[in-house]
């Protein structure tokens, strides 16, 4: 395993160091409950907006606090859900009074740990919660019987959106609404060329022959629904669009955010190459990409693949996506 | 029994062979889930294992309360608030009980597990810690039917959460992360099923 | 060799067609030529900053075109100079009739052929070019009688800096000087963990055992000054941070721009791990971080490892810094 | 010797042998370089050998120009320019020569060989393609003195940019990418002046 780290068991709280001393003009780090607020907060009146999850998705959730995104982000171990605790911190110390969204991620462990962090937050400090759970990874097939769909690269668009929107004043029922549309309208399906390692762990997650790719990734390094021969990025591009496509029930004319995500280790060359087949395809099919990201944004430490977020979008949202951020991993109008 | 200092010594133990055993349920949970259930589960346990010395506890209601909430505080992943909300549920049942026997510890157990339901809303076949879990409390209820004491019936629980797991090998999980991989994840033994086992043979070693 | 693209020689130019597709509102590509410029250009009376390079590097140079930054980017071949007709055209296309300036990374290969472009430009059509060299490698040895250190880091910053400059009506002279300026006032170290693998060759450049690194990589793919052991992230920063804080002779009191670039391949979390170290032996010194970035920024297609850049800064630098961009490598203020 | 056809078999020749060396261009360049030398030159060379098809000239000199143009413009690299102006310069010398003896050849290879040096700067000793030319040029001058002809002075160039590509190989570099290595240099064929020997024996196959 080679990594810049100094000890398997101290990478988070070194990189929440490092994450502290790089933007303490816009972030503030409690490094005993791993927990990243923005500077300024809370605000009076402000629907408080909390994310967290495992850590190994740089730079999600804490590089998305700040100024219209998220007030507090709460850092799991590496691919673990972060615990109550944290949250039910987080919870009091961003709440302005109109309740609290959380924001989550749909993985077992997440949603345990963020309930039993809302009963406690409302139970100790009466403070409103709601949660938005996403679930847009179309690789999982979904089922009243199954722990349903993963929450992946729509968990960005959504921070961002519903971010401005709570910066603008939208209530918690408001913000809790438009959440839950923008993860109904968002899908999302990944791939990767090789697996990552957890430095606990020491070794790749999971093996593939020097031909193979995994389609159906998450972010957590975990195999995929199949393995397939590597193939171009054409190919690959078809593999993706096509499901979220037909997930969404994208028609001609429809217009759409994009994302073209990298997991960690793939040269962003790469990722315009990927956005290139992807744009041409839904260009051919008469989607109207509106706005577009490129690069590293939900990741899984340096694995190596690309996954591919598309959103149905109106006005509010567009008009919320172009409003300004200035998080340490998005920004812009300010 | 001292109920009190059998739990502390239940706890004592299940850190030994969490610790002992953390690469294989590493293993298991690489092959599908995230390979952190090794991880996971030290982190708790090496917390809980070290709760008798740092403090004094009027009855084993107020310590296995505390063994959950620092399984809670300190495991995240799906199996802290399953194994945390466990020891919650136990320990409000056994109250301030001073000695345990079948009977009480199988009310506590039917919490405990309960909790486990509760929160997790698995059901028997969905290749989950409940696969283990579920078999273990009837088998259990089983001995104590039959008229077996504490050890007998530990012991019927062991027996059954064990076959409990060996059948998660052959199952398609429809909950938890190993459900992402649909068909993928037969032929693989559920790494929870498998620490619920190591809790029970816990159990059955210092309680019984 | 596993990456998503469709032909090892078709690479660079799918990447430009997705970098076209993904930020028509900022940029514009000439796919024939290989240049990338920004919409906006040229404007009379506005110095040109022309830069380019061998392409893999991403997103340095065509991501860092747009207001406040470059005027346009040339790209070569994959870790190949571009040819002297890319600049000439570019050189031409971003006069705005008061000269251009061309920013070249100190290799052999880019100097010859600026070179060559600026006397034919000059010739041709009677512009008034200057190029500034960078040269901020400090792995490299400096001599009279050798190709001397090589341009990475630093040319991020110093296009940010001398883009400010131009954009505020600064003359080719002042741009030159200023140019020169951050290019003595700033330094860079580089290390790799990994090799990485130019598409047409199709295997590593480098072979690197399980426990080895390279100290004093460049920053295209070709082995370092020496391979030693792997080490914590803490050792690493030291190997990093002392030979540019000696050699930019910094002392208690001064204030620098740190960069904490990853080399492609490198998840964030390890770029804030070294960032928190670098950050606290700066601190130790005396030295004062005035702005940072980490992240990827000049990069070696998916190798791992990463780069450490310090710049003296001075009150104009730092407003150079700190006045408006909009490229899709870097953006803030607007 | 009609001079124009002689110098498109060499393009034609070159391209060839430089797609056969690619591979072996491109190993000694990632050994103290970036691994691109057999690429670049493969992109120039089957450029020029085309040109002869695309176009009419003039005569030797319209041709070598455009020969080392399409070099400069398509090559990239440290290469592209300094084999670029090598053409450029020895077109410019050979004017309008209609044949050429190995007193017309010598002086363009002056020019060709000056512009190289003018452009590059490196020393005998740098570890670069001039550690080919320097001693090919001077071997040839030596083998017309001596009364040879085109072809004994080709020869004689091909030999002498033999031993200054073998004596690439313990020198350390002071030029181009692989003098960032310093010591770690050593031991490595210099690709360009492996490159250089290759036109050298092209050259001798096909204009003498
Ligand atoms: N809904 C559920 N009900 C019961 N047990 C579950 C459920 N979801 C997951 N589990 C158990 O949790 C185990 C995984 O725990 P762990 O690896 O620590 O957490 P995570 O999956 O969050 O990484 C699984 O092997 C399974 O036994
Ligand atoms: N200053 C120089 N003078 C003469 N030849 C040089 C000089 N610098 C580099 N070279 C030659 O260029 C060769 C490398 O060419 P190439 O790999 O195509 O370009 P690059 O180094 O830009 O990748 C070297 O092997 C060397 O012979
Ligand atoms: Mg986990
Ligand atoms: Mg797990
Ligand atoms: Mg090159
Ligand atoms: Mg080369």
């Amino acid at each position: 395993m080679k990594k810049l780290i100094n000890d398997p068991d101290n990478v988070i709280s070194d990189a929440l160091q490092g994450i502290a001393a790089a933007h303490p003009d816009r972030i503030k780090v409690d490094h005993e409950n791993r927990i990243i607020y923005r500077t300024d907060g809370p605000r009076e009146g402000k629907v408080g907006l909390v994310s967290g999850g495992g850590s190994g998705h740089e730079p999600l959730h804490g590089g998305f606090v700040g100024v219209g995104m998220l007030d507090a982000a709460c850092a799991g171990e590496m691919f673990t859900s972060p615990v109550p605790d944290q949250m039910m911190a987080a919870t009091k110390a961003v709440d302005g009074g109109v309740g609290v969204l959380h924001i989550v991620k749909n993985y077992t462990g997440d949603v345990l740990n963020f309930e039993m962090a809302a009963e406690l937050a409302e139970a100790e400090a009466g403070t409103e919660v709601r949660s938005v759970v996403t679930d847009d990874d179309v690789a999982v097939q979904d089922s009243l019987f199954t722990a349903g769909r993963r929450g992946v690269g729509v968990t960005v668009l959504l921070e961002k959106i519903v971010g401005a929107a709570a910066e603008d004043g939208a209530t918690l029922d408001e913000c809790f609404n438009l959440a839950t549309r923008v993860n109904e309208q968002g899908a999302t399906m990944g791939m990767a060329l090789t697996s990552c390692t957890v430095p606990a762990a020491g070794k790749p997650t999971f093996e593939l022959a020097d031909d193979e790719m995994e389609i159906g990734i998450g972010i957590h390094g975990e195999p995929g629904r199949e393995t397939k021969k590597l193939a171009p990025a054409k190919d690959i591009a078809a593999m993706l669009t096509e499901p979220v496509v037909s997930d969404l029930g994208l028609a001609e004319g429809d217009t759409v955010i994009a994302m073209m995500n990298g997991m960690g280790g793939t040269p962003l060359i790469e990722l315009y190459v990927m956005y290139n087949e992807v744009a041409a395809l839904l260009d051919a099919a008469g989607i109207k990409v509106e706005r577009n990201l490129v690069g590293n944004y939900i990741t899984s430490l340096e694995m190596a693949g690309c996954s591919l977020t598309l959103l149905k979008v109106d006005d509010e949202m567009l008009r919320h996506w172009d409003a300004p951020v200035n998080t340490p991993g998005l920004r812009w109008g300010v | 029994m001292a109920a009190l200092s059998a739990f502390q010594a239940w706890m004592s133990d299940f850190a030994e062979v969490i610790g002992q055993n953390a690469e294989h349920l590493t293993d298991l949970d690489r092959a599908i889930g995230d390979g952190d259930h090794g991880s996971n589960m030290t982190r708790g346990t090496s917390k809980t294992a070290a709760l008798a010395e740092a403090e004094e506890f009027d009855n084993s209601a107020a310590y296995l309360k505390k063994v959950g909430m620092t399984l809670v505080s300190n495991v995240g992943g799906a199996s802290g608030p399953l194994f945390g909300t466990f020891f919650l549920r136990l320990g409000g049942a056994l109250g301030d009980a001073e000695d345990i026997d079948a009977a009480t510890f199988g009310k506590a157990l039917h919490a405990g597990v309960g909790g486990v339901l509760a929160r997790g809303k698995a059901e028997v076949g969905d290749k989950t810690m409940f696969d283990a879990w579920s078999p273990a409390l009837e088998a259990y209820d089983a001995a104590v039917t039959d008229g077996g004491d504490l050890q007998a019936a530990l012991q019927a629980a062991v027996d059954g959460a064990k076959q409990g797991r060996d059948a998660t090998v052959d199952l398609v999980a429809r909950k938890g992360r190993a459900s992402y991989l649909g068909e993928r994840s037969k032929g693989h033994q559920d790494p929870g099923a498998t620490s619920t086992v190591l809790l029970l043979e816990s159990a059955l070693r210092t309680l019984a």
